[in-house]
C-alpha cells in the first residue's frame, strides 16, 4: 500500500508553513490512494512539534538531534536516505523552500529517484505521479509525469496548497539521530536577521510598491509622492533591491517581508510568484503595469494597463484633489 | 584606459571652469546646462564634469556609481559647446561622450543605462518591448510599407512605442498622406537609429545599428528620408555618412516648409491659439535648424507665435537627450529642466507648447502634469498643429 | 549615517548636500595655483534661514565654513583650507528689487554679474552696474566681499564703495542688517549710521553676506571706445592723469602684453565712453583727439589706433574670459592684482616683464584706473598649464614675487591669497592688527568662518 | 583559482514581451518573436566568478549543454571575462534536469576546478535542480541561493538567502559548488565591442561521445506531457481609458473604498 512521506521543516520560530501545506496535500493524496502519510522531522526537541504534525500524519518520525536548531540539508539527507531506502515511500513531499532547494536535488540523486520541483499541483493516479509547474514567468503551465519508480520526490511551491486543519491522531515515534560524525566539509557559522529599515512595511496600512518597471532609483520619487498622498509608505519587489535602488528592508515577498496592508498598490511589478506570496494577505491589491499579461493582474482587484510614468503622477494629483 | 590613452588628453585640462557653459546667450540665468539646473552643484556643471573625468582617468578619484551618474547626466544638449569661449569648445560634448564610452567598455555604467543599451541590443528599442510590436502604431492608418516610394518615413523608437508619441507618429503620417507625399514606413522592419546609443558612448553598438540600417535602406533603394525625430535626423544626417550611408534626409518640419511653400499642404484651415515653440537640441543646436518650424507655425492663420525668454541657440533643453528620456537622471524634482521649461513656457501666456520632437513631447507632457498645468498648457507636436489646420477642417 | 550630514540634509534637503568624493574633489579646487584642500561636505542653501541653521550647526560641531560665490577669485579664497563645509551660495539668486529712481538693486548673494547685467538690459535699460572684468558667473556679493572693482571704477571707485546696505549672517548665526534697510524697508544708503564696516574685504572670514543693495548708474545708449598707444611706459601716468581730468571717460585701462608679438612692449590705453547721442560721443572723442592727447601725437610719442567698428564692438562687449587662461594651452592663469599709485605704472610694468621672463611666461600686465587717478588696480597675470606641475610651480613663484613687488613699490595687494595676506599683516601697524584680531575673535569665537584667511597669529 | 560556471540561454518572456504562444506540438512555445538571452541568474554567477578571478587570478570556464544558437550566450560569457567556453552539443530541452546534470558532471569532472557556480534557477523553467545534483554527483559540498561569497585558504564563506530575508552563513571546503542568487553583485554591461573582441577566445564544442556518454544511456525520468497558457483565472477589473481618465477613476474607487480620507 502506497506511503507518502512528508519532510517537515522547522525554523527558530517553529514549523515552517510550507510543511503544513505539504502535509495537507500529502494527506489528500494519501486518502485518495488509501495510503499512509508519514512525517519526518529532525532536530532539537522535535518532540515539541510532533503532536502538531500528527494532526495530518498517520505516523510521525521525530529524529532527535540537539545540534540542529533548524532544518539543514546535509543532516536531513544523511538521515532521510536510509529511512527512504528502507520504507520505499511512493512519494516524498518537500517544500520548495530555501531548505527544500538545498536538499531535494541531492537527495534525488543519491536515491536515483525522479524529481519534480516547485510544483503548483500534484496528482497520483494508479501509482503514477504527475505534477503541474508554472514556467516562462508564470505565462505557461506545464504538466510533467514522473517515471514510475520505487520512490519519486516532489517539492511544492509555497502558497499553492492552502492548509486545511488535519483530523488525524497519528502515532509518534522518537528516535535518536543515527549518525554522530561531524560534517566537516560544510560548517554552519550562524544566522543574520534582516536589517530593520527605518519604516516597517509590515505595519503600514497602505503600501505603494515599486518593481523593475520603475527603471531607476531617481524615479522612486513618483512612488514616494503617491505614498505620501495616500498616507502610506513605499515598498518594493526583489529587482529593486538587487539593483540597489532601495535597501532590502523594503522588499516584499518570499525572500523579503510578508505584508497585510489595507491597500497594496503595485507599480511596474510583473508579479513573480516569489513576490505574490508576500502580498496575499492584502485587503485590496491594485496593479499598474503596461503588460496586460503580467501575472500581477491575476491577484489584483483593480488594474490599469498603461505607462506608470504617465499614470502615477496624475493619480497622485487626483488623490490630493479628492483629499481637498 | 588611462589618461595617456584618452583621445582628448591634450585638451581636457584646458577647461578653466569659467562657467560660460552654464549660461544662455544673454547670461540671464545660470541654469542653461540641464544637469547643473537640476542639481546646482559644481560637479554637475560642464566644467565640473570635465575636471572629474580627468581626475578619474588620471587615477585621482575612483569610479563610483555617483561619478557615473554625473557623467551620464550630460544629456548632450550642446549648450556648453555653444557658449564656451575657448577654442576647443567644439569638442566638449565629445570629451564627455568619450568618458561614457570608457565606462561602457569597462561595463560599469548606471543600471538604467545598462538596461537601455541591453534592451536595444535585444529588441532594437530602449523600452525592451518586442520588436514585432514596433509597427503596431500603423494599424488603422492608410500608411503603407515602404516599397520604393519617394520618401522613407523613419519614425524612431519613441514614436514607435511611446503611447503619446505614437499618436504624433500617426498624425504626421496622415498629414503626409493628405499632402499627397509618396512615402512608406518600415514597420516591424525598422530598427533603432542609434543616436542616443552613440551619445551614450556605445560606439560599436551604434556602428552596428548604423551599418544595418544603411544596408537595409540601400537594399530597399531608399534615397530620401523624412524623420519624425530630430534625434534620428541627426544620426542619419551627420553620422551615417561616416559608414558610407549618404541619404537626403529631412526633418519633417523642413518637409512641411517646402510642402506649404509649394502649396501642397493647405493649412488655411487655421487655428486660433497663442503658441510658444520649444527648440529641440538635435534640430537646433546640433543642426542649426531654427527657422523651418517657426515658418511652418507662422504659415498657419490664427497662430500667434510667442517666444520664450530662452530660444534658438539659448534654448533650455527638456532634459530628454542622451537617452535621458528613458534613464531620467534629471527627474524627480521641480528643478527638473523639463519643469523649469514648462514654467518658462507658461510665462509667455501661450495656451500650447509646440514641439518638433517626440522626446521633448514625452518629457514636457510629464512636466506639464507635474506642474499641474495640463488644463492650461497643451503640449502639441507641430505635426498635430498642422494636422488640425489641414485635416480637421476638410473642404 | 554621518550625523552632521544628516543635519545638513534636514536643513537644505538631501539633494543639496553631499559628502561624496566627486563633490568634495570639485570643491577642493579653485581655478588658480592654490593647492587643493578637501572639504568634508558641500552644501548649497537657498535661503538666509538655511544659511543661519548651517552656521549654527557648524558652531555646535566646530567645523569650518568656506563660503563660495562664483569661485573665481583665483587666489584660493574659496578653497576650504581647513576642510569643513564648502558653502555654495549660487542657489540664492533672486533679484529682489530694482529702485529705478533711487538707482539701486537689492540682490541675494548668489546673483551673478551676468544675470544682473542681462536683467537690467532687459528690464531697466537706463541702468547699469559696475561690472567687473570677470566671467558672468562671478557673483555681486563675492565681488564686494573682496573689494572688487568694475567698469565704472574710474568715475565711482570700488564696487564695495557702491554698497547701499547689507544683510549678513554672523559666524554665530544671527542675522544683521546694515544701512537704511536696518531701520526702514528702503535699501538706498549705508550711511550715516555708525560705521560697522566689518565685512567688506574680509573674504568671508567675519560672516556670510546674504543680501545686499548695490548702487546703479545711468546707462547711456551708445558705447564708444578709443585706444591710445604709446611706446614709452613713463608717459602712461600723465596721459591717464589728463584723461581723468576730462571726467568724460567711464573706464580707463592701460595694458601691455607679450602676445601678439607685434604689439609686445607697446602700451595700450583703452578709453571707454558712453553717450546718449552721436553728438555727445563725438564731443567726448574729439576732446581726447584734439585737445588732451594732441601733443603726444604731434611729438610722435603715441597715437590713436584706427579701430574698425568690429574691433570697437569687441572692446565694448561685456568681459570675456581672459584668453590668457589658455596661453600655455593649459587652461590656467592667476594674477596678482595690486592697488597701486598710478605713477608706479612704469616700474610695475618693467619689473613684471622681468618676473615673467624669469618664469618663462608671456607677460601680461594691466592697470585699471580707480577714481580720478586716485589709484589703479595693477595686475600681473601668469598663465600656466594645469596638466604640468612645473608650470604651476613657476606661476606660483611669479605670483609670490609679484606680491612682494606690489608692497615694495608702496602699494597694497587686492584679494591676496595666504602668502600675500602674510606679507600685508607683517607690514600692518601692530595696533590695527590687534584690532583686526579682536574683531575676528568677537565675531567668530569658534574660528569657523573661512579659517586660514586673514588669521592674525 | 579555477572556476567553472554553468550557464544557459533562455527566451526572454519577461513582462515587456507579452507574445508567448504554444506551438503545434503542444509541448513547446513558439520561438518566433522571442529573443534569446543569458539566464538572469547565470549572469550574476558569471559576474561573481569573473570578479573572483580578477581578485585571485586563475581561470573561468563557462559551460553549457545546448544547441548551436547558444554560442551567442557563450560569446557573451567570454566577453564578460570568461577565459574559455565549452558547449556540449545537445538539445537540453529533450532532457530532464537529472540527465543534464549527468552530462555536465561528465564534462566538469574532466576540467580542473576549485569552485563551480550555477545560477540558483533558470528564468524559463525555474526548477533549480542542476547545481545540487551536480554537486552530489561530483561528491563535493554545495550551497544554494548564495548572496555573498568570500574565498580564502581553500574555503568559501557564503551566506544563503532564507525566507524573510534571513541569511544563513556557511563555510565550505573547496572544491565546492554554489548556486548564485540575483543581487549578489551588479553584472557589468557587455559592450558590443567586447563581444567582438571575445571572438578569438576559445569556444569548444563537444559531443556526448567525447564525454563517454550516449543518448540511449541517458533516459529522462521526468517527462513533459503538455503545455498550456496560464488560464486568466481571477483577473483584476481593468480600468480603461486614457491615463488621465483611468487615474481619475482609480482615485474615485480608492475614495469610495475609504482608503482616501478627505481632510
Amino acid at each position: 500500500m502506497a506511503e507518502i512521506l512528508v519532510v517537515a521543516e522547522h525554523r527558530k520560530q517553529g514549523l515552517a508553513d510550507i510543511s503544513l501545506e505539504m502535509l495537507t496535500k500529502g494527506r489528500q493524496l494519501a486518502d485518495r490512494a488509501s495510503g499512509e502519510l508519514l512525517a519526518v522531522l529532525i532536530g532539537k526537541d522535535v518532540s515539541r512539534y510532533a503532536p502538531q504534525l500528527a494532526q495530518w500524519a498517520d505516523k510521525v518520525l521525530a529524529v532527535k538531534n540537539d545540534k540542529l536548531e533548524q532544518s539543514l540539508a546535509e543532516p536531513y539527507q544523511k538521515t532521510l536516505s536510509p529511512i527512504i531506502k528502507e520504507r520505499k515511500p511512493k512519494l516524498v513531499l518537500i517544500g520548495h523552500s530555501s531548505f527544500g532547494m538545498d536538499l531535494a536535488p541531492a537527495l534525488a540523486v543519491e536515491l536515483g529517484a525522479p524529481l519534480a520541483t516547485d510544483c503548483t499541483n500534484i496528482a497520483m493516479k494508479n501509482g503514477v505521479v504527475t505534477v503541474t509547474r508554472s514556467i516562462y514567468n508564470g505565462k505557461v503551465n506545464a504538466v510533467y509525469s514522473l517515471a514510475p519508480s520505487e520512490t519519486v520526490i516532489v517539492t511544492g511551491r509555497p502558497g499553492e496548497f492552502p492548509v486545511e486543519e488535519g483530523q488525524q491522531r497519528g502515532s509518534v515515534e522518537e528516535i535518536d539521530y543515527p549518525l554522530e560524525e561531524e560534517i566537516d566539509y560544510k560548517r554552519l557559522e550562524g544566522y543574520i536577521e534582516p536589517e530593520v529599515s527605518e519604516v516597517d512595511i509590515t505595519q503600514a496600512e497602505v503600501l505603494v510598491s515599486v518593481g523593475r518597471g520603475i527603471k531607476d532609483k531617481g524615479n522612486i520619487e513618483i512612488a514616494e509622492e503617491l505614498a505620501r498622498a495616500l498616507g502610506g509608505v513605499v515598498a518594493c519587489s526583489r529587482p529593486v533591491v538587487d539593483y540597489g535602488w532601495l535597501p532590502s528592508g523594503y522588499q516584499v515577498g518570499l525572500s523579503g517581508k510578508t505584508v497585510k496592508p489595507k491597500l497594496y498598490l503595485a507599480i511596474g511589478i510583473s508579479g513573480a510568484f516569489q513576490h505574490m506570496v508576500g502580498i496575499r494577505g492584502s485587503k485590496m491589491i491594485i496593479a499598474i503595469n503596461k503588460d496586460v499579461k503580467a501575472p500581477i493582474f491575476t491577484v489584483a482587484d483593480y488594474g490599469i494597463v498603461d505607462d506608470i510614468f504617465k499614470v502615477v503622477p496624475i493619480l497622485t494629483q487626483k488623490i490630493n484633489e479628492l483629499k481637498g | 584606459m588611462v589618461l595617456a590613452d584618452y583621445k582628448y588628453k591634450d585638451i581636457i585640462h584646458r577647461c578653466f571652469r569659467c562657467g560660460y557653459c552654464k549660461f544662455p546667450t544673454d547670461w540671464m540665468d545660470v541654469n542653461n546646462c540641464p544637469a547643473y539646473a537640476r542639481f546646482r552643484m559644481e560637479s554637475y556643471s560642464c566644467g565640473g564634469r570635465l575636471w572629474l573625468i580627468r581626475a578619474w582617468l588620471d587615477g585621482k578619484i575612483d569610479w563610483t556609481d555617483h561619478l557615473a551618474q554625473i557623467v551620464f547626466s550630460c544629456v548632450a544638449c550642446k549648450n556648453c559647446a555653444e557658449k564656451c569661449p575657448l577654442n576647443f569648445s567644439d569638442n566638449i560634448v565629445d570629451m564627455i561622450t568619450a568618458a561614457k564610452s570608457e565606462m561602457v567598455e569597462r561595463g560599469s555604467i548606471p543600471s538604467a543605462v545598462k538596461n537601455f543599451l541591453e534592451n536595444i541590443q535585444r529588441q532594437g528599442n530602449p523600452y525592451g518591448d518586442a520588436r514585432i510590436k514596433r509597427g503596431e502604431w500603423v494599424e488603422g492608418t492608410g500608411i503603407k510599407q515602404y516599397e520604393g516610394q519617394e520618401f522613407l518615413y523613419y519614425v524612431g523608437c519613441v514614436g514607435s512605442y511611446d503611447t503619446r508619441a505614437k499618436e504624433t507618429a500617426k498624425t504626421l503620417g496622415e498629414v503626409l498622406l493628405k499632402a499627397g507625399v509618396s512615402f512608406g514606413v518600415l514597420g516591424n522592419e525598422e530598427n533603432c537609429d542609434g543616436n542616443e546609443v552613440n551619445k551614450l558612448g556605445e560606439e560599436s553598438l551604434f556602428q552596428m545599428l548604423a551599418e544595418e540600417n544603411i544596408q537595409k535602406f540601400k537594399d530597399l533603394g531608399v534615397r530620401k528620408i523624412v524623420t519624425l525625430s530630430p534625434h534620428s535626423y541627426n544620426a542619419i544626417k551627420n553620422d551615417y555618412p561616416k559608414f558610407d550611408g549618404s541619404f537626403e534626409v529631412f526633418h519633417y518640419t523642413q518637409l512641411f516648409q517646402d510642402l506649404i511653400k509649394g502649396g501642397r499642404l493647405n493649412v488655411s484651415g487655421g487655428l486660433n491659439a497663442r503658441v510658444t515653440y520649444h527648440d529641440p537640441c538635435f534640430l537646433g543646436r546640433w543642426n542649426k535648424e531654427y527657422d523651418a518650424p517657426r515658418e511652418v507655425l507662422n504659415a498657419i492663420p490664427g497662430i500667434e507665435l510667442a517666444e520664450m525668454e530662452r530660444n534658438r541657440e539659448a534654448t533650455l533643453c527638456c532634459g530628454g537627450g542622451g537617452g535621458n528620456f528613458y534613464t531620467d537622471f534629471l527627474g524627480g524634482s521641480e528643478t527638473n529642466p523639463a519643469r523649469i521649461r514648462i514654467r518658462e513656457a507658461y510665462a509667455t501666456g501661450a495656451s500650447a507648447v509646440a514641439v518638433a520632437c517626440p522626446n521633448c513631447m514625452t518629457m514636457l507632457e510629464d512636466a506639464v502634469k507635474a506642474e499641474g498645468l495640463e488644463e492650461k498648457l497643451k503640449i502639441r507636436d507641430i505635426s498635430e498643429i498642422v494636422g488640425e489646420a489641414c485635416l480637421v477642417k476638410r473642404d | 549615517m554621518d550625523s552632521i550630514y544628516k543635519s545638513l540634509a534636514e536643513i537644505v534637503g538631501e539633494g543639496y548636500v553631499s559628502n561624496q568624493p566627486e563633490e568634495l574633489f570639485i570643491y577642493s579646487y579653485d581655478l588658480g595655483t592654490t593647492e587643493p584642500h578637501r572639504p568634508d561636505y558641500a552644501v548649497a542653501p537657498r535661503t538666509t534661514e538655511e544659511v543661519q541653521e548651517i552656521v549654527k550647526l557648524a558652531n555646535k560641531e566646530k567645523i569650518p565654513i568656506a563660503p563660495l560665490g562664483g569661485g573665481l577669485s583665483l587666489a584660493g579664497l574659496a578653497v576650504p583650507l581647513r576642510g569643513g563645509i564648502a558653502l555654495d551660495l549660487k542657489r540664492m539668486d533672486s533679484i529682489i528689487e530694482v529702485n529705478e529712481r533711487a538707482r539701486y538693486v537689492v540682490v541675494e548673494c548668489g546673483v551673478s554679474q551676468g544675470q544682473l547685467s542681462s536683467y537690467l538690459e532687459k528690464h531697466h535699460p537706463n541702468l547699469r552696474h559696475s561690472e567687473p572684468g570677470a566671467p558672468p558667473q562671478a557673483t555681486i556679493a563675492g565681488n564686494i566681499a573682496i573689494h572688487g572693482q568694475g567698469d565704472l571704477a574710474q568715475p565711482y571707485g570700488f564696487n564695495s564703495d557702491m554698497v547701499n546696505g547689507l544683510e549678513v549672517v554672523l559666524p554665530t548665526g544671527e542675522v544683521c542688517k546694515f544701512g537704511s534697510c536696518s531701520i526702514s524697508p528702503n535699501w538706498f544708503t549705508l550711511h550715516p549710521l555708525p560705521d560697522l564696516g566689518l565685512f567688506l574685504g574680509w573674504s568671508g572670514t567675519t560672516g556670510i553676506i546674504t543680501k545686499l543693495s548695490l548702487k546703479l548708474y545711468p546707462s547711456k545708449k551708445i558705447k564708444g571706445v578709443e585706444q591710445f598707444v604709446v611706446e614709452d611706459e613713463e608717459l602712461v601716468p600723465e596721459i591717464v592723469y589728463k584723461i581723468t581730468h576730462t571726467e568724460m571717460a567711464d573706464d580707463i585701462v592701460a595694458f601691455s602684453q607679450a602676445i601678439p608679438p607685434m604689439t609686445s612692449g607697446l602700451h595700450h590705453i583703452n578709453i571707454l565712453m558712453t553717450a546718449d547721442s552721436e553728438k555727445e560721443l563725438e564731443f567726448k572723442t574729439g576732446l581726447f583727439w584734439d585737445d588732451i592727447l594732441r601733443e603726444y601725437i604731434r611729438n610722435g610719442d603715441g597715437g590713436f589706433l584706427n579701430l574698425s567698428s568690429a574691433m570697437k564692438a569687441g572692446l565694448t562687449r561685456r568681459p570675456q574670459v581672459s584668453k590668457a587662461s589658455d596661453w600655455k594651452k593649459g587652461g590656467g592663469f592667476e594674477y596678482v592684482g595690486a592697488i597701486m599709485p598710478v605713477e608706479t605704472y612704469p616700474e610695475c610694468y618693467r619689473r613684471g616683464v622681468e618676473i615673467s621672463l624669469r618664469h618663462d611666461i608671456p607677460y601680461t600686465v594691466l592697470g585699471r584706473i580707480i577714481g580720478r587717478s586716485h589709484a589703479m588696480m595693477f595686475s600681473w597675470t601668469y598663465a600656466f598649464n594645469r596638466a604640468d606641475p612645473e608650470s604651476i610651480r613657476q606661476a606660483r613663484e611669479a605670483l609670490h614675487e609679484s606680491d612682494d613687488l606690489a608692497l615694495e613699490l608702496g602699494g597694497t595687494i587686492w584679494k591676496p591669497g595666504i602668502y600675500g595676506q602674510k606679507l600685508v599683516m607683517e607690514r600692518m601697524d601692530p595696533n590695527t592688527l590687534k584690532l583686526m584680531k579682536k574683531v575676528k575673535e568677537l565675531l567668530d569665537p569658534n574660528g569657523i568662518m573661512n579659517p586660514g584667511n586673514w588669521e592674525v597669529s | 583559482m579555477d572556476i567553472v560556471v554553468a550557464i544557459k540561454q533562455v527566451l526572454d518572456t519577461s513582462e515587456a514581451v507579452d507574445v508567448v504562444e504554444i506551438d503545434a506540438s503542444g509541448k513547446d512555445i513558439k520561438k518566433g518573436a522571442l529573443i534569446s538571452r543569458i539566464n538572469d541568474w547565470d549572469e550574476y554567477a558569471l559576474e561573481e566568478a569573473v570578479q573572483l578571478k580578477q581578485k585571485l587570478g586563475g581561470t573561468v570556464t563557462a559551460v553549457t549543454v545546448g544547441p548551436g544558437e547558444w554560442d551567442d550566450t557563450l560569446r557573451r560569457a567570454l566577453a564578460m571575462g570568461a577565459d574559455r567556453a565549452i558547449r556540449i552539443d545537445e538539445d537540453a530541452a529533450a532532457m530532464d534536469s537529472c540527465v543534464v546534470a549527468r552530462v555536465l558532471t561528465a564534462l566538469i569532472s574532466r576540467l580542473s576546478y576549485d569552485l563551480i557556480m550555477f545560477g540558483a534557477q533558470s528564468e524559463d523553467l525555474g526548477s533549480g535542480q542542476l547545481g545540487p545534483m551536480v554537486a552530489e554527483m561530483l561528491g563535493i559540498p554545495h550551497a544554494t541561493l548564495v548572496v555573498s561569497l568570500q574565498v580564502q585558504e581553500g574555503e568559501a564563506r557564503v551566506s544563503r538567502e532564507l525566507e524573510g530575508g534571513v541569511l544563513e552563513l556557511y563555510t565550505l571546503k573547496l572544491p565546492a559548488l554554489l548556486t548564485i542568487q540575483t543581487g549578489i553583485n551588479r553584472p557589468r554591461y557587455v559592450s558590443f565591442a567586447s563581444i567582438k573582441k571575445a571572438r578569438d577566445k576559445e569556444l569548444k564544442v563537444m559531443s556526448l561521445g567525447e564525454l563517454g556518454l550516449s543518448r540511449e544511456a541517458l533516459t529522462p525520468m521526468v517527462k513533459l506531457e503538455k503545455l498550456e497558457l496560464t488560464p486568466a483565472g481571477k483577473r483584476a477589473e481593468l480600468i480603461s481609458g486614457s491615463a488621465e481618465e483611468a487615474a481619475a477613476n482609480l482615485a474615485t474607487i480608492l475614495k469610495n473604498s475609504g482608503v482616501i480620507l478627505s481632510g
